[in-house]
């Protein structure tokens, strides 16, 4: 049981890994700012829900993992709105010339 | 001595040491004042890792480290804070007034005031 | 070392609770002055100041009745892990002489900062008041602090208060000046706190007196005690480090120049004192002392030619504040360079004492008498105030009362002080600080001289008050000036007095 | 503390009792009226005090009073002065606005001044000093003209200098002592051991010669005398610089000697007795002749002073106060004649003339009169070497000077109409002139240890009269040289001081530039480092 | 391994500090600057002091960095940026302050070994006190002194703060937003808050036993409050305000009163009675909790910029 757990989490965390690792690349290489947001926001919201997903089987507790769960809520509501921000802010400055 | 003989406090500490050099340089070099207050404040983070260091050393007692200092590091970044808020006040108000964001112009001002 | 660390030296006295008071009081009136109406916050400031004032008199009168030291130990908790207040002979002199200077500043301003007949609330009214009583706690803070972490907080509230004294008036040069005098002091406190860290990594304690016994030479020490003087010194704006002084002290109001000049500035040179005298070993303590007695003697010549150069009076009276702090600086080696006498008990302790306490008073009456001043004619241009004396002559009286201590014209305190620093120095051997003395004596002289002349002067147009001046600001001034020449008829007295609380220090009370 | 002790306290306290009831705005109204009165103790104690009577006060003021011979001569003369200067004074000054400014000054002058007579500790002798120093500003600059505001400037420079001296060789005088404040007779005592005594004397005599007017450091003298009002230049030529004297009285080590310093006062008294005399005598107005009368008379001083000390002749301090109090009388009696021949016109002006051609060739040593007293009675202890000669030539130099003075003053009395001086003035001016006649003729049996018969002798009578014969010849050789009147600015070397202000300025300049770059906010930083590395390495160092 | 990583926080944190010297604009400065403050709370962790990491994070980073943002942006329309000191100048004060680091680190690398610490003396004293986490003991029994003294600290730059504003706008409320809120800003303010306050309720009550406390739970408040403001759902209320007097001076009176309270029933000033300490400080911590997030945001809120309503 555990080794499965051990496992599932040494996958879901690898992956989520990776995924920070792809999109902080492409936050240094895409060429406009809003491929870059796009790049950083599906690092955040997919990576981090990958890596809690995958740190879930090793809380010690429910409260632990309730924990963890809300970590990546906060950070999903604020990663949305910093990216709608950023966005808002470009679009009102192409709109004006 | 070798890099891995130093122990994590040790690094932190000499880390603390060389981040209170650069706030140091830049409360000093720069004319900047917004950058002079974020001066202040890696000066005062360089200057909290050395306490830092000092409680990781302490570790006993069943603690992972000297609670005092850790308290004292948690009361200087509040008073570190107010600090800085006083200053941006006083920055934004003077900006106000005057339009400039730097003090070593007293030359400068004296031109401004006689030119109208 | 044991990782425990050694058992406390600090024993409670009864009457240790007037420290906390002394502390606390002031800080009650600014949380009540918040709360409170703003029509009462004079009444509460008042109010605090009356405890405050018999506070420190009955720390004084405990002092003196018990002849040791009075100590608290804040709840119970022993240093090194508890905090300790402590108040000696030259602590209770200190609070004394705070009291007074804080409680005349008050009469002072007790109509200027007071709100309208018809205004529900005022801007400077009401900050005023809480400033100054903060300020007061700070400074006591300061002078019974034990620990050096406790009055890293104290200085910084000293700080947070004096700061924005400076700008009160709103005014972008003195807004300019505040910014500068805080970023100045902050950078002190920061190199202050620095020191402090290593000394709490290398010993375990930031109590002084128990760094006092552990303390021994090494390179953490050093560092530690360089960067806290300096940054002392930074607050303290010794020559070089003066550039935030003269616009800040000359550009605030009258009534809180006073209380900056004679008593803030003060906080930091006291704290060095314990620093070099206390912590420092012997020898390091000498050598140290050398360079602040080089530091204190330059700011002597330098800053007295500054304030003989200015146009100014307010500007004249804050070089003079730097030159006059270069004083307390050339106390250390003639105190700490002696084998045979504790510095304690060499005359010029004594003498620096008496020059902290008549500077003190002296410096708060010129300002005071300076803001008198500018208040009845608008501005502040020594050359066209010729025949001031005429218009104002209480406070050209106290003026060239104050002078005189300043100069050290007998009677007056500062008199006594210089002559005693000056004997010390002919003992030690020290030529040179003895000439520096004389010279910044004489230069002092010409910057008093050039405003008392011009007080006596007549001029073809007579000068005219813009306003009228209550007596009763006038006579603030000349009653701090008055206590400055009247110390110089006490010389004897403080003496003892002043040795109080330091360790074997009773037998010698030698003149 | 006994009557005597509470004369001797009265004569310090009433001045400065009256000086702080001017607060009070009626008293200060009358405060002129009664400048007379002021000295009336102390001259009352000088009369009536025996020799070595002491008061003490007790703490906090630890002031303790002595009069000794020396101190009792100079302190009658002084309070005489004071009181018909005083008197003169309220007569002179009466309309004038700021009368009660003058008074208070010229009260604190006078407690000062008469003070320095009597005290015995060396704190309230410091504390003295300065106070009749600082407050003679007052009486100088009175007349707040730009002559007087120079003069007060220069004057205040130099006192302040001489201040700083003393301060530093009193401090090194009590340093030794146990007691903080000891008696001076106790510290002069113990000079001669002192490791430091020629650092001592030195700064004594440069600190005493300021005030008296030695030469080079006179410059002061013949500016603030003739700036000040008349009866209050009186007293400043009077007697306010016999401060100077009776501290080099007090403070040298007669008894024991030094031959050295007693040297060096003879050499600066000779330079200065001569060049008062060579400069006064180009001079146009008549109390700026009276001030370089004044340089040389305080030269002649010098040298009498510095022979005692040469000698170790203790006798020299009442000598010394015997050709001071001469001094003090004649040369307070010419300057209020100054202000009566001002006022005074036609028919009046002979007898007036007449009796101040008296008083000024007394300086010269007129056979008979106080000068040929005070010559006479110091010229045994001159002995007969060339400091004997250069005495009695100074002699004559005076006669030459007090000669261009009298011619001075008829030029300048001889326009006015037809006046009289008030009797408010006549009468003090008369007392002072006869007191000044009569005073030293008693008290020269008990200085010079002679009886008065021995100065009718012919030979006595000679070694006063030739000085004066070659005075008056020189007069007629000076009168030929056209040029001479003017040729030499008041305050002579003071001039060329002032030119070198310039340099002073620039130097202040230099330093205000300094300061605008230390007060850079990245310099200010910078010096901050340098000296936390300096401190750092020198305390790790130790 | 854990040397690596500690090595490559430590560089990450050297380079930034670095760049904030070097760049060129502000605005990079203080974005820099804020990372800086994240990484170094992670470097708080690796120092095992996870209270000061919660605190170095929260305000540290993120609310010194947003009063700088702000302060930037209102600073960006300056006419002309001040001018760099010479070349020289910044040699110099390179040369010197590498001195001072390297003395620093002299000073650190003799810090002697065994260590002195308190740990002991702050465990044995635990006991008395009840509570479970040592940084709390320190806060409030220990060194309630430096905590007293430090809140009046906070409320006295307060009124410095407040008494910048100009005089006809004295007890005025400060304005956070000239502009209207973008909606994302808004949504995230409506649903934002209720969590933060949740959170700053957990910290607060679980810091007498485990990492947390009033400083933490009160900064996340205080960036609630600010977010509530910023978003524009609540004006900021104005500085005249009794109400918001009384809660901003409540923790520290409620703390002198304790304080006071300890001379009549236990043994002097700051002392707690014997058994009664744990309730008493968790009392004080939330009361204080209250106070330390109205000053923090009003700190940031700056002085009033509008005039008091009449």
């Amino acid at each position: 049981m555990t080794s499965l757990a051990n496992a599932f989490t040494l996958v879901a965390v690898g992956c989520g890994a990776l995924l920070f690792l792809a999109g902080t690349l492409g936050l240094l290489r895409f060429p406009d700012t809003l491929s870059r947001l796009h790049a950083l926001s599906k690092a955040d919201n997919l990576g981090l829900g990958l890596i809690v997903l995958g740190l879930l089987p090793q809380a010690e507790s429910f409260a632990g993992g309730l924990k963890l769960v809300c970590v990546w809520l906060l950070a999903q509501i604020s990663a949305a709105t910093a990216s709608q921000l950023i966005a808002g802010v470009l679009y009102r400055r192409k709109s004006r010339p | 001595m070798s890099l891995a003989s130093l122990g994590t406090a040790t690094l932190f500490g000499l880390c603390g040491a060389a981040l209170a050099g650069i706030g140091l340089f830049i409360v000093i070099a720069h004319a900047g004042l917004l950058r002079r207050i974020v001066g202040f404040n890696i000066l005062g983070a360089g200057i909290f890792l050395v306490f830092g260091a000092a409680a990781r050393r302490g570790a006993a007692a069943g603690f992972s480290g000297d609670p005092v200092p850790q308290a004292m590091v948690i009361t200087g970044i509040v008073v570190a804070f107010s600090a800085t808020a006083l200053a941006v006040a006083l920055l934004q108000r003077l900006f106000d007034l005057t339009g400039r964001e730097s003090l070593d112009a007293p030359a400068a001002s004296d031109k401004q005031q006689a030119e109208p | 070392m044991t990782p425990l660390a050694p058992a406390s030296v600090h024993l409670a006295t009864p009457g240790g609770y007037l420290l906390v008071l002394a502390v606390t009081l002031p800080v009650l009136g600014v949380l009540a002055m918040l709360v409170v109406a703003p029509r009462h916050a004079r009444q509460v400031a008042l109010v605090t100041m009356a405890a405050g004032l018999v506070t420190a008199i009955a720390i004084v009168a405990e002092l003196i009745r018990t002849g040791t030291a009075l100590t608290y130990v804040v709840g119970g908790w022993q240093p090194p892990l508890g905090i300790a207040l402590r108040a000696d002979g030259l602590s209770a002199t200190m609070i004394a002489m705070t009291a007074m200077v804080i409680t005349a500043t008050g009469l002072f301003a007790r109509g200027l900062y007071a709100l309208g007949p018809k205004a529900q609330d005022g801007r400077a009214p009401t900050t005023f008041w809480g400033l100054l009583l903060a300020t007061w706690s700070a400074l006591n803070a300061v002078f019974v602090g034990e620990d050096l972490f406790n009055l890293y907080v104290a200085l910084e509230l000293l700080t947070f208060a004096a700061v924005p004294l400076v700008c009160l008036d709103g005014r972008a040069e003195t807004v300019a000046a505040a910014l500068r005098y805080l970023m100045f002091a902050l950078l002190g406190s920061l190199l202050y706190l620095l020191g402090t860290g290593l000394l709490y990594g290398s010993y375990g304690t930031l109590d002084i007196q128990m760094l006092s016994r552990l303390s021994e030479g090494g390179p953490a020490l050093s560092v530690a005690l360089a960067l806290m003087i300096v940054g002392l010194l930074a607050k303290a704006a010794l020559f070089p480090l003066h550039l935030w002084l003269p616009p800040a002290h000359a550009g605030a109001p009258a009534a809180a120049s006073a209380v900056l000049s004679a008593l803030v500035i003060k906080a930091p040179v006291f704290l060095i004192l314990r620093l070099v005298l206390d912590i420092a070993p012997p020898h390091a303590a000498i050598l140290a002392g050398q360079i602040l007695a080089v530091l204190g003697a330059s700011s002597i010549l330098f800053c007295s030619v500054m304030a003989l150069r200015q146009a100014r009076l307010k500007l004249m009276i804050a070089y003079s504040t730097v030159a006059q702090i270069g004083y307390l600086f050339i106390v250390f080696p003639l105190a700490a360079g002696n084998e045979a006498q504790a510095p304690w008990e060499t005359i010029a302790w004594t003498g620096g004492a008496l020059q902290l306490v008549s500077h003190a008073f002296a410096k708060a009456a010129m300002f005071l008498a300076a803001g008198v001043i500018a208040e009845a004619f608008g501005h502040d241009r020594i050359a066209d105030l010729g025949g001031f004396g005429r218009v104002l002559p209480i406070s050209a009286a106290a003026f060239g009362l104050a002078g005189l201590s300043l100069m050290g014209i007998p009677p007056s305190g500062g008199f006594i002080a210089k002559c005693l620093l000056l004997t010390a120095a002919v003992l030690n051997g020290h030529p040179w600080l003895a000439a520096t003395i004389l010279a910044g004596g004489l230069l002092a002289a010409g910057y008093v001289f050039r405003v008392v002349d011009r007080a006596l002067a007549t001029p073809a147009i007579a000068l005219v008050a813009q306003k009228p001046i209550p007596r009763r600001l006038e006579l603030v001034a000349l009653a701090l000036a008055l206590a400055a020449m009247l110390l110089g008829f006490v010389p004897l007295e403080p003496f003892g007095f002043l040795q109080l609380g330091r360790s074997g220090a009773m037998a010698g009370v030698a003149p | 503390m006994n009557a005597s002790g509470l004369l001797l306290a009265a004569s310090v306290l009433l001045p400065l009792a009256m000086a702080a009831c001017c607060i009070v705005r009626p008293f200060r109204a009358r405060a002129l009226s009664l400048l007379g009165v002021a000295p009336l103790p102390a001259l009352l104690a000088a009369l009536l005090v025996p020799d070595g009577t002491s008061a003490f006060f007790p703490p906090p003021f630890r002031m303790s009073l002595l009069l000794d011979r020396p101190g009792a001569i100079l302190l009658g003369g002084a309070a005489l002065l004071w009181s018909a200067a005083g008197a003169f004074a309220s007569s002179y000054m009466g309309r004038e606005p700021a009368a009660a400014r003058f008074a208070i000054w010229w009260l604190l002058t006078l407690t000062g001044s008469l003070g320095l007579f009597i005290v015995a500790d060396i704190a309230n002798f410091y504390l003295l000093f300065t106070l009749a120093s600082l407050a003679a500003y007052g009486l100088i600059v009175h007349e707040q003209s730009a002559r007087a505001h120079r003069a007060g400037i220069v004057y205040v420079v130099l006192a302040l200098l001489a201040e700083a001296f003393l301060l530093l060789a009193f401090v090194m005088l009590a340093a030794g002592h146990p007691d903080a404040n000891p008696a001076i007779r106790d510290v002069v005592a113990s000079l001669p051991s002192s490791p430091m005594r020629d650092g001592i004397v030195a700064l004594l005599i440069l600190g005493f010669a300021l005030k008296m007017g030695l030469v080079p450091l006179h410059v002061w003298l013949p500016l603030a005398h003739p700036a000040a009002p008349m009866p209050a230049s009186a007293v400043l030529s009077g007697v306010v610089v016999k401060a100077g004297v009776i501290g080099l009285i007090r403070f040298l080590p007669f008894e024991a000697g030094l031959p050295f310093w007693g040297n060096v006062l003879i050499a600066a008294g000779i330079v200065t007795a001569y060049f008062g005399v060579i400069v006064g005598v180009t001079q146009t107005r008549a109390k700026t002749i009276l001030a370089y009368s004044t340089v040389s008379q305080m030269g002649l001083l010098a040298v009498l002073l510095g022979v005692g000390l040469d000698t170790a002749d203790a006798g020299a301090t009442s000598l010394g106060a015997y050709y001071a109090v001469h001094h003090t009388l004649v040369k307070g009696a010419l300057f209020l004649a100054v202000g009566i021949l001002a006022a005074t016109g036609r028919a009046r002006l002979r007898p007036v003339l007449l009796l101040t051609g008296l008083l000024a060739l007394s300086l010269g040593g007129l056979p008979l009169t106080s000068g040929a007293l005070a010559k006479l009675a110091t010229k045994p202890m001159l002995g007969y070497g060339y400091v004997s000669y250069a005495m009695a030539l100074a002699g004559a130099g005076s006669t030459l000077l007090m000669l261009h003075f009298l011619s001075i003053v008829a030029r300048d009395a001889r326009e006015n109409p037809q006046s009289s001086a008030p009797t408010g003035q006549i009468i003090p001016w008369l007392v002072v002139a006869a007191s000044s006649l009569v005073i030293p003729w008693s008290l020269y049996p008990a200085i010079a240890g002679e009886s008065i018969a021995s100065l009718l002798q012919p030979a006595a009578l000679w070694k006063v009269i030739w000085p004066m014969l070659l005075g008056g010849l020189a007069m007629l050789l000076v009168r030929r040289i056209t040029k001479l009147p003017g040729s030499i600015p008041e305050g002579d070397i003071v001039v060329l001081a002032e030119a070198g202000t310039s340099v002073i300025q620039r130097l202040a300049a230099g330093i205000e530039q300094v300061d605008v770059l230390l007060r850079r906010w990245s310099v200010a930083g910078l010096s901050l480092i340098v000296v936390a590395v300096l401190l750092g390495a020198l305390m790790f160092r130790a | 391994m854990t040397m690596l990583l500690d090595l490559a926080l430590v560089a990450w944190l050297l380079a930034l500090a670095i760049h904030v010297a070097r760049a060129r604009d502000d605005q990079g400065a203080i974005i820099a600057f804020i990372a800086f403050g994240l990484l170094l709370g992670l470097g708080w962790t690796r120092l095992s002091a996870i209270d000061v990491a919660m605190t170095e994070a929260a305000i540290g980073g993120g609310v010194t960095g947003m009063l700088l943002l702000r302060a930037e942006a209102r600073l960006r329309q300056r006419s002309s940026q001040p001018q760099t000191p010479k070349r020289t100048t910044k040699a110099a004060a390179a040369i010197a302050c590498t001195v001072v680091a390297a003395g620093l680190a002299l000073a650190v690398l003799s810090f002697p070994s065994p260590a002195p610490t308190l740990a002991p003396a702050a465990a044995a004293a635990l006991d008395s006190t009840g509570l479970g986490n040592p940084v709390t003991a320190v806060l409030l029994a220990y060194r309630a002194l430096d905590t007293l003294l430090e809140k009046v600290v906070l409320l006295l730059a307060l009124l410095g703060v407040w008494s910048l504003a100009p005089d006809q706008l004295w007890g005025g409320a400060p304005e956070l937003r000239q502009t209207v809120a973008p909606p994302p800003f808004v949504y995230l303010g409506r649903i934002l808050p209720p969590f933060g306050v949740l959170i700053a309720v957990y910290m607060c009550w679980v810091g007498a036993d485990a990492p947390g406390g009033t400083f933490q739970a009160g900064t996340v408040l205080a960036a609630m409050w600010l977010l509530i403001m910023l978003a524009s759902l609540r004006p900021a209320p104005e500085t005249r305000r009794t109400t918001l007097r009384l809660l901003l001076v409540g923790g520290p009176v409620l703390f002198f009163a304790v304080g006071f309270l300890g001379f009549a029933v236990a043994d002097g000033f700051l002392s707690y009675p014997e058994g009664a300490a744990k309730p008493i400080i968790v009392g004080i911590e939330a009361a204080l909790t209250v106070s330390i997030a109205l000053t923090l945001g009003l700190l940031v809120a700056g002085p009033s910029s509008r005039a008091p309503a009449p």
